[in-house]
């Protein structure tokens, strides 16, 4: 039978010095992905290699690791697009708890600082909606959290700053864009949590498994609306032109 | 689309093929060069600037 | 001091890093517009340049517009600044040892896009202008490859500037509820069909910066008396 | 949290203490709302799950949620909802649950759009409804193919604005019952490998099914029937356990994918099955709805086409929309079209896919009372696909979404009442050392026996003999096994520590999935005749007399089982309802 090797990355931080990189012989199946061949190793070979995964259908985005140095879901990376030998790391954006398993926890922490949505005053309920003004903001609610995006965005991984990244701000634009959000967070997307260090290098969009434009249709949005409030010296004038107005 | 050229080349290249163009541009100013060699460097230096490109 | 943490607040690392991509980029700036002044070609046998359309002054804005443009930005972010260079865990040249502030510092200027996309869009019909002065220029109507060339570029450059962010923020993007605006479902498919050019901006801003240049070549290439152009009425 | 000393074998191990009014096990749709539901009502509220926050099985749901708004077809009231919730349960589903379902299933929905859910629209601006499988009317408010999705984000963002203690990545190995009232449970971390003790008044079961005892299951990886044993073990009575629902079409090829869902909007679209032969057999098997029959006529289909020899080379049928042509395909239904194109290479606009039935929902669970999803252990509470009643023989579709939206309210408000009128009740710290030592038991063994060699026996032995079409023989056999890998299970072990060891949380799955396996097959075995999605070979008719529910308890060491009359319904809904024929 056909075999493939796969280098699997293995550390226990309460252990090891080191993570290394272990070298296993698995029996290729067809239409085999990348998690079947880590599987097969947990399952037969080494019971304890710690692992996350949960729907193996590239619905739930439990199983994301980095694959020969690109971030991808393991679910849905087939062998036979790979080259012979397979590397496997944890995404190393997020602090190491076992070989592929990474604590992914702040994430929550980052949601928690996001206003949830909070409907217009005066909206009648139940809510009219249009067609048209769903779509914008269903395209962010695709996001299956696999937090690929995290992990591949330099700003989280490389420099320490107060950015949220990729996840975090379609979960910002997808709230402001809902058509009877009463709760504009542009601003503070700008300021606190620190869209000023996206530079909008796109890696995100490039790694998304959803295929969901993090780029394109959150992030510069969002900028644009920062510049409506922050940038754009018309439209300050105008804003402090009719405030002035209205207090006489 | 593919990308065929290692990223880090990218940029080496853009900068290559229009400092081609720009230092013959130069140099012909100067110095007499023969008007084919001229157009010869210079469409060398606009396919490796086009070459650069990541679309 | 105050001096010195306001110019730490605003300028930021990349720009003294130690770059030889940052350096010999504003070499090749510097430069490119050096060559530009040197050999000044503002028309030739009808045809005008197209880094002249309607003068070389306007140089200056239309490559703010490009510094500023979110394609251009991605790109010189990437391969200029190495911030990261490309997305692969490995050959990223991004690290943990190197400063960094983004579009926080004075990048901050690249929100002002949509300045120079006004201004851009005012010098847009220059170049339409251009084509119709290079058909007619003779007294009679006459179309020649280079012509068709200078429409390309004009509608490249049309292209680029119509699949603007900027402009897509202004035409649709700010709105969260066409339903409750006027003429929402209109607006709505404007936005959706700019949204479609859009996708494709990095190609136009590539493809458009492409042909100027090739334009401008070709038309010197003339001016020195290459056989390269043709008239196209007369094969018709 | 305070961390306390237990002797374990002489040596000092150390746990953590968690209290709280009430413990939610389980962060799918049931335990999220139910935990808001708590919260809101003054309790302290501790949630534990075995996966990460917001990875529950509910994302995988993909039609809807079953709610009689009446947005698109004008005459659809509950009282229809209702009598089509009765009449596919094959009338052994709990008239109150089916009651209290369909008429708060509608405020459900719209109170998930105030809290930001964002529903797909009808050109007015309402809530759009999608017609599904054996719905009278078009019923199932969505959002595209990602309700689940949707409906886990949206209650995932109301918890984290909630001072909720969410505890991800935590398994419960144990509940402790006092007097038959619940005090407490036990459980690890798998991050860190410590041993956690919740002191709590209030336990509310959330875990979902048991799909993964099957081997070809569209379930997740946490769908291993651990809420169940949990229940069962500590004493509560289980019902209708050899309710398990077939998806008529699962992903075949390639082997990584087998049992993979293909929805049922390809049949709804146009999509028809052919056999082997390229023969539409459906219009043998059901000449007037042919591949829109409900799932257990079609599954049962599939699978006498495949038994007949009349399957292809992967032991499938096929199904086949590529007649729709590729614009179509692309505009309704993008999601299967690149899951068949990413997973299997196929183009479905061009070839037909091969599809054979999966293991897909398991109606019977705990048993609950309607009101308060109220165990018969005080403290004790169960919602969602853990618990039965609601579904009887066999589910519609979307009415899982509206079952874990309506019961976890429910069994979220009873909680915390029934906690604001107890105390925290004491666990001998005996008990607690004894759990702890088990659980140590597995670790660190070298010569440990592979759990998973015994989940593939369990997994293969439930595909094989307790699969759609059952037959007493083959039940009993099925037993056996499952009598002798209990044996077996006692030398379970892996090596490595306590700390995130996906084997040693095999092995504490082992014996629960062992247990819930052995209630479907004693289940299936008593119930001589075939009703809904339970078929047996050998009593292929539906009996009157079987007009029950079975339930199944712990007396002592062993299962014992007892038929309850269905509870009647009152005379106002009776007319609603038409009457079961035989």
């Amino acid at each position: 039978m056909k075999e493939l090797t796969i280098n699997i990355f293995r550390m226990d931080p309460a252990v090891d010095n080191a993570g290394k990189y272990k070298k296993f012989n698995v029996p290729v199946q067809e239409g085999m992905v990348v998690l079947d061949a880590v599987r097969y190793v947990q399952e037969n070979i080494d019971p304890s290699l710690a692992l996350r995964w949960n729907c193996k259908a590239a619905r739930c985005g439990s199983c994301s690791a980095e694959i020969n140095g690109r971030p991808r879901l393991m679910c849905k990376t087939r062998v036979d697009m790979l080259e012979e030998e397979i590397t496997v790391s944890p995404i190393r954006a997020y602090p190491l708890i076992k070989d592929l398993v990474t604590d992914v926890s702040n994430n929550y922490e980052i949601e928690r600082r996001i206003p949830a949505f909070r409907p217009k005053k005066g909206a009648a309920q139940p809510f009219l909606i249009n067609q048209i003004d769903v779509t914008r903001s269903q395209e962010f609610r695709r996001c299956i959290e696999c937090f690929l995006c995290q992990d591949v965005c330099h700003v989280i991984r490389e420099h320490n700053t107060n950015y949220i990244g990729p996840r975090h701000a379609i979960k910002v634009a997808s709230l402001d864009m809902h058509p009877m959000d009463g709760i504009d967070r542009s601003p503070m997307l700008n300021g606190d949590l620190g869209l000023g260090f996206c530079n909008i290098t796109k890696c995100c969009q490039e790694v998304c498994p959803e295929g969901i434009k993090i780029t394109d249709n959150a992030i510069i949005p969002e900028k644009e609306r920062a510049v409506d409030y922050k940038y754009d010296p018309i439209l300050r004038l105008a804003r402090r032109l009719r405030r002035g107005s209205s207090a006489k | 689309m593919k990308q065929y050229i290692p990223p880090k080349y990218r940029y080496p290249l853009f900068f290559i093929g229009l400092m081609t163009m720009i230092i013959t541009a130069i140099a012909y100013k100067f110095v007499f060069i023969p008007e084919v060699i001229i157009e010869v460097v210079v469409i060398v230096g606009f396919v490796l600037f086009v070459s650069s490109f990541t679309f | 001091m105050a001096i010195k943490t306001l110019l730490n607040s605003m300028i930021p690392s990349e720009l003294l890093e130690p770059n030889w991509r940052l350096l010999s980029f504003i070499v090749l700036l510097i430069s490119g517009i050096g060559v530009l002044m040197l050999y000044p070609m503002s028309e030739f046998h009808g045809y005008v340049d197209p880094f002249y359309a309607p003068t070389v002054l306007v140089v200056p804005i239309a490559g703010l517009f490009r510094l500023t443009c979110y394609a251009y930005r991605k790109d010189y972010h990437r391969h200029v600044f190495n911030h990261p260079n490309a997305c692969g865990i490995n050959i990223r040249g991004d690290s943990m040892t190197r400063d960094y502030s983004g579009e926080t510092k004075f990048f901050r200027v690249e929100n002002l896009h949509r300045y120079f996309l006004y201004a851009g869009i005012l010098i847009l019909p220059f170049f339409y202008y251009d084509f119709y002065i290079s058909l007619i220029y003779s007294g009679s109507f006459v179309l020649r490859l280079g012509s068709l060339l200078l429409l390309l570029n004009a509608v490249a450059l049309t292209l680029w500037a119509a699949s603007c962010h900027a402009l897509r923020h202004l035409i649709g993007g700010r709105t969260d509820c066409y339903g409750c605006a006027f003429a929402g479902s209109q607006r709505k498919s404007l936005f959706n069909w700019q949204s479609i050019l859009n996708g494709h901006h990095e190609f136009f801003a590539w493809f458009s910066l492409l042909t100027i240049i090739f334009v401008d070549l070709y038309l010197r290439g003339l001016a020195a008396g290459m056989p390269i152009d043709l008239n196209l009425s007369k094969l018709l | 949290m305070k961390t306390e000393n237990s002797k374990v074998n002489g040596i000092q191990k150390k746990y953590e203490t968690v209290s709280s009014d009430v413990l939610i096990i389980g962060a799918g749709g049931a335990g999220l709302r139910a935990a808001i539901e708590a919260f809101d009502n003054e309790a302290s509220v501790v949630v534990v799950s075995k996966s990460l926050l917001g990875k529950a099985h509910t994302v995988m749901a993909e039609g809807g949620i079953a709610a009689s708004v009446a947005n698109v077809d004008s005459k659809d009231n509950w009282k229809v909802h209702f009598s089509d919730t009765i009449v596919e349960g094959v009338y052994i589903g709990n008239w109150r649950m089916a009651e209290i379902m369909t008429k708060e299933a509608p405020d459900r929905v719209y109170e998930l759009e105030r809290y930001g859910a964002l529903f797909d629209r009808t050109p007015d601006g309402k809530i759009m409804q999608r017609a599904f499988g054996a719905h009278t009317y078009r019923r199932l408010c969505h959002v595209g193919d990602k309700t689940g999705l949707e409906l886990i984000r949206t209650l995932e963002d109301q918890i984290l604005h909630r001072d909720v203690n969410v505890m991800d990545e935590v398994f419960i190995t144990k509940l402790f019952i006092k007097n038959n009232s619940v005090s407490g449970a036990l459980g690890i971390r798998l991050r860190t490998g410590e041993i956690i003790l919740f002191r709590t008044k209030t336990v509310i079961l959330c875990t979902g099914g048991a799909g993964r005892l099957y081997k070809v299951t569209s379930n997740s990886w946490e769908s291993t029937g651990d809420g169940i044993a949990l229940a069962y073990n500590a004493g509560a009575e289980l019902m209708d356990m050899e309710m398990i629902q077939f998806h008529p079409t699962g992903m075949v090829y390639p082997p990584g994918v087998k049992g993979l869902l293909v929805t049922e909007g390809i049949r709804g679209e146009g999509g028809i099955l052919l056999n082997a032969k390229g023969e539409r057999f459906m219009l043998r098997y059901s000449p007037e709805k042919k591949e829109l029959d409900a799932r257990d006529v079609v599954a049962r289909a599939i699978h006498s086409e495949i038994e007949a020899g009349r399957g292809t080379e992967h032991n499938a049928v096929y199904l086949d929309i590529s007649q729709k042509g590729a614009k179509f395909i692309h505009q309704k239904l993008p999601g299967m079209y690149s899951q068949f194109m990413d997973f299997a290479g196929v183009d479905i606009t061009k070839q037909p896919m091969e599809v054979a039935p999966t293991v897909h929902y398991q109606m019977g669970g705990i048993r609950v009372d309607p009101e308060t999803c109220r165990t018969n252990i005080k403290g004790l509470f169960a919602a969602g696909e853990v618990a039965s009643g609601l579904h009887g023989a066999n589910r519609l579709g979307g009415n899982s979404l509206a079952d874990i939206l309506v019961f976890g309210k429910r069994a979220g408000l009873a909680a915390a009442i029934y906690s604001s009128k107890t105390a925290l009740s004491s666990i001998s710290t005996e008990e607690i050392s004894k759990e702890i030592a088990r659980i140590n038991s597995f670790a660190n063994k070298k010569k440990g026996l592979n759990p998973q060699t015994i989940i593939k026996v369990i997994g293969e032995t439930m595909s094989e003999k307790v699969g759609i079409v059952r037959d007493g023989k083959d039940l009993g056999l099925a037993l056996t096994k499952i009598q002798a890998l209990r044996k077996k299970a006692k030398n379970v072990g892996v090596s490595g520590s306590l700390k995130f060891n996906p084997g040693l949380l095999s092995c504490l799955e082992v014996e629960g999935m062992l247990t819930t396996a052995e209630a479907i097959i004693r289940s299936a075995i008593a119930r001589k005749e075939s009703r809904g999605a339970h078929t047996r070979k050998d009593f292929p008719k539906k009996d009157p007399k079987f007009k029950k529910n079975i339930l199944s308890y712990k007396n002592g060491n062993s299962m014992k089982l007892k038929m309850v009359s269905v509870p009647s319904m009152p005379d106002r809904l009776k007319q609603l309802v038409k009457l079961e024929v035989y």
